[in-house]
């Protein structure tokens, strides 16, 4: 396939921008084309984030989607708002650990994945969108796992967050 | 049971979209429990800003005009020619106030027009994600201060309470805060004082609220409260800044 | 003594907090459970400790508290 | 010898007729060629219970208007070219708040603080607008005194049944110029008691004592841009009803015409004796002159003599900027040319006539 | 892997090629969805001995612009839709006055305060102008952010040759969006003291020890009319040039094109999607799109395939604003049809595809 | 012979058109002769506002913006930006800075930008012929204020110096008249230490000019001196407002 | 003739934008149709002044004029501007009192009026302009001498300036 | 005693009369002609009075008065 388009969508905290950006970033990284929209508004708590990502081998006509190959849904209004829109055959990646129902459609590849035991499980809840990007791009070959691990890591943890790759690098990978 | 504490019937039921622990919520709730113990909300118009409380006329359950960034003393000023017995108030964040409606608030004050401006001083532009206001304090950092804000780059917090009462037409201003119980009880006195002074048709009046905004900030609302009594007050110093002789106010 | 019952609105709450730091008699405490929205809204942990200051309500930016005054016949 | 019509200055008669045609507001800062508008309302306005303030500046005054007449008041304004610039933002709030208001710009020369002689430079001001975003303005340009009179005094009325801003624009030889005019009667006045019930979406207070009517908020913001969408649809759903009612003109000797002129306020003037001296020299030309800029009158040039007009000339104290609108009209049916003067010029008509007989020479 | 690219907002790559094409001031007054560029400027114009106001308000900003652009600055400024009305007097002073600006409208959905999702409904606003008078602002519309990138590198430059703003036009999609960017090299930047020998107009102080140079006055006023108007033409003689020099378009598949899209910026995006859609469903789509929206690239029509264009579809996120200068452009040779959203909400691309379909269907 | 008094070379050759015995001519040349004596004719950019004084370019012998109505502190703002090491000015009258100029002077003020402002008090709209100003006195009459300001109307005449000088960012404010030879020449004294302290980089500075418009004030010259003599000054009081520490100073 | 184009020019205070009101206002008690234009700018003195009057019998197109069938100066630089544009056979008045030359044309009929002798006689420099006044009407018919006399002076002069009448009315008549 | 030369230039002068206010030993007059733009120009009319004060010259609002200390051998 030579285009992905994507959407991420979670709440405010939960990192889902962060998810688009280093994939948009790993594609770049990697000589594809990229694009990486994010809902904007005013500084509000508590509200919905979400983004759209478009990566492929050709110049992208449009960041904006309205129907994705691939969904990555973190909480249950995104899931209502997103799986309808997922093409016929794509994916459908779930947070299962707070979304309490399994996705309605069997036209898709729907993926639940349980986040909160698997972050816990790394000590670290903050973690929990990399265990989610590291199934997204195992399971969908996007980006390569390296150019994020090697690559990516190195460019967004810079200074004091450095630190932090191993973590991340671990959560990541699965393992 | 006997009510000691309801929630007001001058806010609407609508949840507002403030941040938790946001004092917006505080000032509104105080400046609509007076109207209503004055029994004037439904003589009374409001006017909204541009900046987070844009939205206020959702929660105020009084009639409402949004105004145009900074100009809601203008708004008011033409409200109050058509309604002469009318309560009328502005409600107006830092940079609408203190910077793109320099000059609104200067001459609303000129001419004495008759009525209150409750002016949120958090410091900070809240709704465009925390630039600096003409009100950031020395050293606070901000999105376009992002070292703090530097006298010689930006100059000294201006003080518009004490350069409004500088002003014959302004009358009464007091600076009150929002960070303890004792303080949301003194200025909702100071708000009952404005409203009535208005009502005498003494003059302008202005309420400054040394309010929070714990999102740009980067603090916990409870952290808030804290750098608003330790180093807000240390350069906005409460209490009344004018007021009305009392020969007068009678 | 007089005693008092503090309503919370759960879904009005946004875990601020500033009801619990207000409350002289450590009141109040935050639920473990999120709200709709997503915050642990504040409740009573120790409301016989209530002295009815309303010093808690007086603080809630978001209207999500309401105190009573129990009279007799009150359950 | 008696007569019903007084001399008056321009802007004088400007100001009172807007007072007879309901105006009880008036919001203003000085500038020329206008600010005998302002001087007259300081005068008059309090003689019959209207208020007058001198704003602080250009954007005081839009905004007060904008105050007044959310609060359900009858305003008007005036102001000149930059003064308008600065009402930009202004003009397009009131119109996404569908606030009504009666303005006027008795226009200069331009660009920037330019020059205080009449222009028309200021076209694209009133008719696109600079303020932001999906709106229009009703915008009416007269060509005598008596014709602005009769305007801004059914001004009130039409800004009130169209909630919305309605421009009327004239320039510095309008406003500063006398002539005859017959004043018309005052009419009747909302008690501000009657406007809560009458103006049903203004900010009066709600009285919870008597009436229980809703909560009434006048605003802009809409930030989900399905609800602004759903609005401005709503607006344009106005307009082109406007576009419909409000379009006006007047066109004189289109019959047999081989140059039609278009033109509106002074240049129209300038163009009528024009068309005198080209008849004279046996040229037979026309004139559409718009009344309404804003819906510009495209039905008008229905009526052009399509078997004997070769040319449009559009007339103009500006560097041509009408001349898109006649353009638009035409759609390529006619050629359009420009007969033009700016920076406070005003050409004569053996000038204009002269620009007509070289633009059909040049056809042949 | 290597790559000589960087994922970068919108915003902050904005900032940057400005930084980079000579821009040392900027005062700005934050405004969504274009805070991000003043944030960027408070950092990093520091950094490479430029400076930042952040300005008391929109008309704080323009004047400053003009005050360090007639001093021999090279400024960037910018705003978003409500922020650009404020400043409209102070683009026609500027026009005026013949000071270099580099200016930016992320525009977002209105009228009035409006929302802060992606709107091009200041088209007029910033093509036509809210200022007074007779004067033109080129006006450039990118489609992605290497493209806006590019204009603003470029824009210092065009400022100063002109002598005039130049106006990038975005919106807050491209604004806010990510893409991967190749950012050009710094310019070399004119000291304080090389500024009074090459801008040679500029006040600069006439320093009576070395030079002996003429007084230098930067002005707008013309008392006298015919000065004025010979001001005037002088100007619109540049703007004549500028028609002919700063032109500029990108056609696409226009051969055999049964329809055309004319579309800039976001909006030429969907379009190009579109015409992927309706190429699946065996219909031949082209596209026109304007870079430059003044002056309107009224030559680009020039290479429509007369033959099969059946319909020509302006699509647009406002109520139609562009589509009068595609009419304009065509001059009745092909019927032009609208397709757009408005207040912030943007089209998908099927939508489109389906519109130009439903256009065709109509003129069977 | 010796020269005791000659036009200074600040002055241009040509001829003002300012109404004969207005002020605005003395105000003009004191500036010039101060800039001249300093030797910084070459090194300042004036800023002419828009007002009677619009073509105060055409007469002051230095380079010269000419700037939007109200809009003269922020173009000195920008000047200043560009080149840090010349001096600046703006001169302008009381519509144009205590009226739709208010956000941009005291914005100056509050960053405290590095320039000096002029400020022509003539209590009246010149240019446009006579309009009440927010400095007209009560009782005066204008065309806008044919009964003559009405406090109740109009409020109080507003006293920017003194408002300005609340700013911390504005360091020197002095408020002068023209009204006699000593008076000019104390005047003249105030613009050079005005100046000085601009060098010094102290800060905003400040000088008010009590001025007169003897066209529309309907008195001759003469008599609109004495009128500033025995009303203006009582209201707008002579002499500094705020200076620097002399320690600043030094 | 049924159109009358007119100037009236002079300096800052010698009163013609006053005569140019007076016969539009007499034309329209009159019932004729009449415009006055006046040249404006800022308040600036010692400048020039001068209106632009049309009476006619008809709508009036066109308050500007191009050409006069009258033109009245009252001083040299006014002379030298509109002496060539009034109309073959046209009257040219004149303040032959400070104007030191005659006029240039003789296809027009140029009116010298020694307006200082005819005013100190008077008693009174100011009514100067109604002696020239006077004039123009009497020698050109633009309007009835009594219209101005009647009707137009106790419309101008009300109150205090009622007095000022009988001194006016025997400036304009002349004797 | 010293003596001074007062210098006016007749065509900037506006005839506003404050020089003529301001000089303490009325030197000076208005003259009965007017000057190309109609105004009476001031003049000395008592010029050996003069105590070259600069009065005047500091009053005047258009620069139409210059002062010079006469010299011995000056005329
Ligand atoms: C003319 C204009 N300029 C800028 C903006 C963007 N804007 C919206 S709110 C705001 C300032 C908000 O700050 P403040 O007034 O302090 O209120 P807060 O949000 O902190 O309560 C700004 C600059 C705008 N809407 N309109
Ligand atoms: C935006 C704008 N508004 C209004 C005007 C008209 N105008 C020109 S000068 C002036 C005020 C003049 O008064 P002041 O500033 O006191 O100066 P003065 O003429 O008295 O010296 C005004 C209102 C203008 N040119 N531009
Ligand atoms: S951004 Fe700041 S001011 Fe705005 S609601 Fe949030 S905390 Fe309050
Ligand atoms: S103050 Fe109100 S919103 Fe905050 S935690 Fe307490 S109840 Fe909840
Ligand atoms: S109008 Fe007044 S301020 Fe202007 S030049 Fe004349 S006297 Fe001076
Ligand atoms: S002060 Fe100057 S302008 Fe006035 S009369 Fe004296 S010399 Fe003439």
């Amino acid at each position: 396939m030579s285009t992905y388009k994507m959407f991420f969508a979670g709440s405010g905290g939960q990192g889902v921008l962060l998810m688009g950006q280093m994939i948009a970033q790993a594609a770049m990284l990697e000589g594809k084309e990229a694009t990486f929209l994010p809902s904007y508004g005013p500084e509000m708590r508590g509200g919905t984030a979400n983004c759209t990502v478009v990566v492929s081998d050709k110049p992208i006509s449009c960041p904006l989607i309205y129907e994705a190959d691939i969904a990555v849904v973190m909480n249950l209004p995104s899931m209502d708002k997103f799986e309808p829109m997922v093409k016929p055959g794509g994916f459908l990646f779930y947070n299962e650990s707070i979304i309490d129902r399994k996705a309605n459609r069997d036209d898709i590849q729907a993926v639940p994945v349980d986040l909160s035991a698997r972050a816990s499980a790394l000590g670290n809840d903050k973690v929990a969108n990399m265990v989610m990007l590291g199934e997204v791009v195992r399971r969908t070959g996007v980006v390569k796992p390296e150019t994020i691990c090697e690559e990516v890591f190195t460019e967004k943890f810079t200074g004091r967050k450095a630190a932090l790759i191993p973590l991340n690098k671990q959560a990541f990978m699965g393992d | 049971m006997k009510p000691i504490f309801e929630y007001t019937k001058g806010m609407t039921d609508m949840p507002t979209h403030y941040c938790p622990g946001c004092t917006h919520g505080i000032a509104h709730r105080i400046i609509m429990e007076v109207l209503d113990e004055m029994g004037e909300l439904g003589d009374t118009i409001g006017v909204a800003p541009i900046g987070c409380s844009v939205m206020a006329h959702q929660y105020m359950n009084v009639d409402m005009c949004e105004a145009a960034h900074g100009r809601a003393p203008a708004v008011a000023s033409g409200i109050r020619r058509v309604h002469p017995d009318k309560m009328v108030f502005t409600y107006q964040g830092d940079g609408d106030l203190a910077s793109i409606g320099t000059a609104e608030i200067v001459h609303a004050a000129v001419r004495g027009e008759k009525f209150t401006t409750f002016f949120i001083n958090n410091g900070i532009y809240g709704m465009t994600g925390g630039q600096m206001a003409p009100t950031t304090l020395i050293g606070q950092k901000s999105t376009t201060s992002q070292d703090g804000r530097s006298r010689e780059l930006n100059g000294m917090p201006v003080k518009m309470s004490e350069m409004l009462a500088s002003i014959d037409g302004a009358v009464y201003v007091e600076r009150v805060a929002l960070d303890s119980p004792a303080h949301v009880r003194q200025a909702k006195k100071a708000v009952r004082k404005a409203f009535e002074i208005q009502k005498k048709g003494l003059g302008f009046t202005l309420i400054e609220f040394l309010s929070t905004c714990p999102t740009n900030w980067g603090m916990t609302p409870v952290k808030a409260l804290d750098w608003v009594r330790n180093n807000v007050m240390a350069y906005y110093p409460l209490g009344v800044i004018k007021e009305p002789k009392e020969a007068e106010e009678a | 003594m007089r005693s008092f019952k503090l309503v919370f609105h759960p879904e009005k709450c946004k875990g601020c907090e500033l009801c619990r730091n207000a409350c002289p008699k450590d009141v109040i405490g935050m639920a473990k459970e999120v709200n709709q929205k997503g915050y642990h809204p504040a409740c009573a942990v120790n409301e016989a400790a209530c002295i009815g200051c309303a010093s808690c309500a007086t603080m809630c930016p978001d209207g999500a508290i309401e105190i009573y005054l129990k009279e007799e016949g009150d359950l | 010898m008696t007569t019903d019509k007084v001399l008056m200055k321009g802007n004088e008669a400007f100001a009172e007729a807007a007072i007879r045609g309901g105006a009880r507001l008036y919001f203003g800062y000085p500038i020329t060629p206008q600010s005998e508008v302002p001087e007259y309302m300081s005068r008059e306005l309090p003689k019959v219970g209207g208020c007058f303030i001198q704003a602080e500046s250009e954007l005081g005054a839009i905004n007060m208007a904008y105050g007044a007449g959310a609060a359900g008041g009858s305003v008007f304004i005036s102001s000149s070219s930059p003064g308008i610039a600065l009402m930009q933002e202004g003009m397009s709030f009131l119109c996404s708040a569908e606030v009504p208001l009666l303005a006027m710009n008795v226009s200069r020369g331009g660009p920037g603080i330019g020059g205080i002689q009449p222009g028309q430079a200021d076209y694209y001001q009133v008719t696109r607008g600079g303020g932001n975003g999906d709106y229009h303005i009703p915008v009416f340009a007269p060509s005598s005194i008596q014709e602005a009179v009769d305007l801004l005094y059914e001004g009130t009325e039409l800004a009130q049944t169209w909630r919305n801003p309605i421009m009327v624009f004239t320039d510095g030889m309008i406003g500063q110029m006398m002539e005859p005019v017959k004043l018309p009667d005052y009419k009747p006045v909302l008690k501000p008691s009657e406007i809560a019930g009458q103006r049903n979406w203004a900010c009066t207070g709600y009285d919870d004592r008597g009436g229980d009517r809703e909560r009434r908020v006048v605003k802009s913001l809409r930030m989900q841009p399905e609800k602004l969408e759903e609005h401005v649809e709503n607006l344009f759903a106005k307009y082109a009803r406007a576009e419909k009612e409000l379009a006006r003109w007047e066109s004189e000797n289109l019959k047999g015409a081989e140059v039609v002129f278009v033109a509106f306020g002074t240049t129209a003037r300038i163009c009528r004796e024009a068309i005198e001296i080209l008849a004279a020299q046996g040229v037979k030309a026309g004139l559409i002159r718009p009344i309404s800029l804003w819906p510009f009158p495209n039905k008008a040039f229905d009526e052009i003599d399509w078997s004997a007009t070769k040319a449009v000339v559009s007339a103009e104290l500006s560097m041509g900027q009408m001349i898109t609108d006649v353009q638009l009209a035409l759609n390529g049916r006619l050629p359009v040319f420009l007969a033009h003067r700016t920076g406070g010029m005003v050409p004569t008509s053996p000038e204009v006539a002269q620009r007509a007989k070289a633009v059909l020479e040049g056809l042949k």
